[in-house]
């Protein structure tokens, strides 16, 4: 049974040094307050999987240390720019990055949605993303006559990690539109939602609500966190903090001023 | 002869590619395609449907993030635009990095989903406003998706043009080669050549690059321009004087 | 752009002789007033896909010679019994019964809804189901050892038809938890919505209802169908009709009783 | 001695063998396997979680049909019954035709997603009340599900017991055989032997059934059978004589 958890910190507790957690991208409602939780306490080598792009969640986890490996379709900030730390990273070689794409990455989340082992995609023959992936496959489909398609392996998280607009205390988590926020739930061995607020009744006694419910069975942990994505957006909620997000990209150009970030805005508690 | 702005000469180009379709998708940070494919729905008189990934009002996506690329894989998205932080002759893009792929000399954020899209979407256009030697390259460093494609690859899409800020460039898969298709007004052909890394094949007299009509202007700075600023009101306000809307109220929320 | 239609029969037009026609499970929304009038109108040759199992509506096709296929997963009456004119049916030789099991089904609508040839699926080695679908394929798992596993192709029907709550003026149908219904309008190439009643306003403007909306995108057409669902289910909107269903397993029993039914039930545009 | 009636027995038997697991789904149109299911929910104090597919209260799926499906593909569902037209001694199931295939004798519904669950369900409980040797065959006329797999065959789930209205058999894998685990009260080992049609395994002394406890009874009579009457009210109402609800009021709808 899912725990409403009285503290953010004690959420996170399945998220662990090393742990392969799953995050979504920037505009699908990203567990920010939590992702600088992560940082207070230190974590360290996270196989971090971005479903299927990151912005400012990678970028601070990489540049706080905490990242050995990210599996993502790209991590930029938008207009904002290039993803400083991501950038600073690869080009230093301390990073490892497998490189994918979007669908790639949402079929591998539904392969194990499905337990299936792998999942067929389109495209990316010819490409040099492929070439880079070891895990990857192309076979002759079965169904055609000569016809190379590419296989994926499914993608299984430890952890799900991500912030939506209400849950309630039987661990039903409201995610409106965005539905790969539930195969990430389904493909992800455990689920921690930090939401803005409590839903007072069960999210699935209302038809109209269940349709954009994800059932409290699949989440492990959840956590009030008001604003907890900020400064990126909440879809329908609240959008970018674009203020503070070019603060960020100039901060973040240097060792330097990532630091004064990280101090600023992370282990402040008062500004988290 | 009509003024009009770098910007609303690209955007009408545009679409004039676009054609007679039913679906244009614009992908984010993308100011002049949307412009483009808003301007082809209102002279198509709402025909094609244009969904701005960009926005929550402007694409009708309610099944996940997927649901873009399932769409395209079911045929039904007409046209997409990409870009490159390469582009080569032959059509590949590279939204990875320059130089040695372990330790790079740039990082571009990543592929997102050209390595899909290319294949799948009839019509893509290269977007591409910077055309340099560091731009438009003889063999890109990362193939983040390839111009063309073996016959026995699936592959029901690619590229059909190449858009800069110096000309057009028309794509045949066949030859793996792009054309110059025009150069844009107050612009030379040796201009382009002298820009771009890589080889194309012309012709002796290649064309200016056709002008807005001045119905296509008067709906660009109309419609279009009031519809854009609900996406872009940046762009909306310094290309076609839209005021910048007071801050937008958050829509309902459960 | 979908048309809302004025005549049930005039949203039905893409629903001809020997269209590949699917079909939702018997409670997530059966356009049963609409199969009503394709009855009426004397379709033939149906190719009938069941996503994953039917119930009346496929033995009132079946027993008014409008089914030439069906491929499903399962036909019956439930508690009230087995089919009796697609076990008369099938019995007497006279229909081709290409039988599968629920997740194939879903499996391979959603393959057709990703653009993939093909989906795997655990299970079914072993089966007869198997054995006698020389459609499906059994192939080495590529990232496995010695591991068989089955691959479906993709399930890509004509039209896609059921009946759901509500839609508005632009063609959007809300389908609420029924998500195999964005699946099937996925899959398919035209589909078709008879809905209880049109919703004023747009069903994508609000957050809450979108998480339960198929965009007007994948519609070719509505038409308005009160109870249209009836003698089954509308979940969450009336139950199924079971008097009614006790008296149609009772007459369907025999050609003549089910000739009464058809008489009565469906020529009878009164009672449609 | 307590008194009981026989589908109290059943479902006392059933919910033993569910025993300390996360999840037991229960499908349509089984009311004693749903009995089962609640009875252990309460022992256990609200493990396992129960689904009831054929309640819109009683399950949490909001993917669509889909979701059964995935969900035991992820491991998640410990627990689901199977039926059979026809069950053998093998474990193999028959959902589908008596008879030849294509011009068969009778015609059962279908296989369901018997074929799929009953290789990754942990613990299936086959459950047919009708003992006879029209239902319990020496082969199968169609396999809709086999009771076991080849050994390089992925499967994490099957068959565990048969439960009918004369015994359990207790299937072991192993062997691909039913063990004749225990005799229900006033029925004898030789009316099952008599009435089954495959062969199976026996110890000299077959136990009698275990009889439900007075602590179950009480479960069952009061709490399970209120829950109960939500989904299958003329079962609660004939076994427990819990009154039949009015109609209920429909839920809210948009």
């Amino acid at each position: 049974m899912p725990v409403v958890a009285r503290r953010l910190e004690d959420a996170l507790t399945a998220v662990t040094d090393g742990c392969v957690l799953a995050v979504p991208r920037e505009n699908s409602g990203v567990a920010m307050a939590a992702t600088r939780a992560l940082i207070r306490r230190g974590i360290k080598k996270l196989h971090l999987i971005a479903l299927p792009t990151s912005s400012l969640q990678a970028d601070l986890l990489i540049g706080a240390g905490c990242v050995a490996t990210i599996e993502t379709s790209a991590v930029g900030l938008g207009e904002f720019g290039l993803a400083p730390r991501f950038t600073a990273a690869v080009t230093a070689g301390a990073l490892t990055v497998k490189d994918a794409t979007c669908p790639a990455l949402h079929a591998a989340f539904q392969a194990a949605e499905k337990g299936m082992p792998f999942i067929p995609l389109r495209g990316l023959i010819g490409s040099d993303i492929l070439k880079y992936r070891d895990d990857w496959r192309v076979i002759d489909n079965p169904f055609g006559d000569n016809d190379p398609i590419v296989l994926l392996p499914a993608i299984k998280p430890e952890v799900a990690l991500f912030h939506a607009p209400m849950a309630d205390r039987a661990g039903n988590v409201w995610i409106g539109r965005q539905r790969e926020l539930a195969t990430m739930a389904h493909a992800s061995a455990k689920t921690i939602a930090t939401v803005e607020k409590l839903h007072d009744g069960n999210l699935l006694d209302d038809p109209v609500l269940a349709a954009g419910t994800l059932p409290g069975f699949y989440i492990e942990a959840v956590a009030v966190a008001p604003r907890g994505a900020w400064p990126l957006p909440l879809p329908d909620h609240y959008p970018a903090d674009g203020a503070h997000l070019t603060e960020y990209a100039t901060l973040a150009a240097t060792t330097d001023g990532f630091a004064t970030y990280l101090d600023k805005f992370v282990h402040d508690r008062h500004a988290a | 002869m009509l003024e009009f702005r770098d910007e609303e000469l690209l955007a009408s180009v545009i679409a004039d590619m676009i054609g007679d379709v039913r679906h244009v998708a614009v992908g984010n940070a993308s100011p002049i395609p949307a412009t483009a494919a808003l301007l082809a729905r209102e002279r198509g008189k709402g025909r094609p449907y244009v969904s701005l990934l960009q926005s929550r009002k402007h694409n009708f996506f309610t099944d996940g993030g997927r649901e873009l690329f399932d769409c395209a894989g079911q045929g039904r998205i007409d046209v997409f635009f990409l870009s490159g932080g390469q582009i080569d002759g032959e059509g590949n893009i590279n939204l990875v990095s320059v130089g040695d792929r372990a330790k790079p000399r740039m990082r571009f954020p990543g592929s997102f989903g050209s390595a899909y899209l290319y294949f799948v979407v009839p019509k893509v256009i290269l977007f591409r406003t910077e055309h340099s030697r560091r731009t438009l390259v003889p063999r890109v460093d990362f193939v983040s998706a390839p111009g063309t494609s073996p016959p026995n690859v699936y592959r029901t899409g690619g590229p059909m043009a190449l858009v800069t800020s110096l000309c057009v460039f028309a794509f045949d898969a066949a030859r793996k080669r792009f054309r110059l298709q025009s150069v844009h007004p107050s612009h030379t052909v040796d201009e382009v050549v002298g820009n771009t890394g890589f080889d194309f094949d012309m012709v002796k007299d290649v064309p200016i690059t056709p002008l807005p009509s001045a119905d296509s202007l008067h709906l660009m700075r109309g419609v279009v321009a009031n519809e854009l600023a609900e996406v872009y009101p940046q762009f909306a306000s310094r290309i076609f004087g839209v005021p910048s809307p007071a801050k937008r109220r958050q829509s309902g929320s459960p």
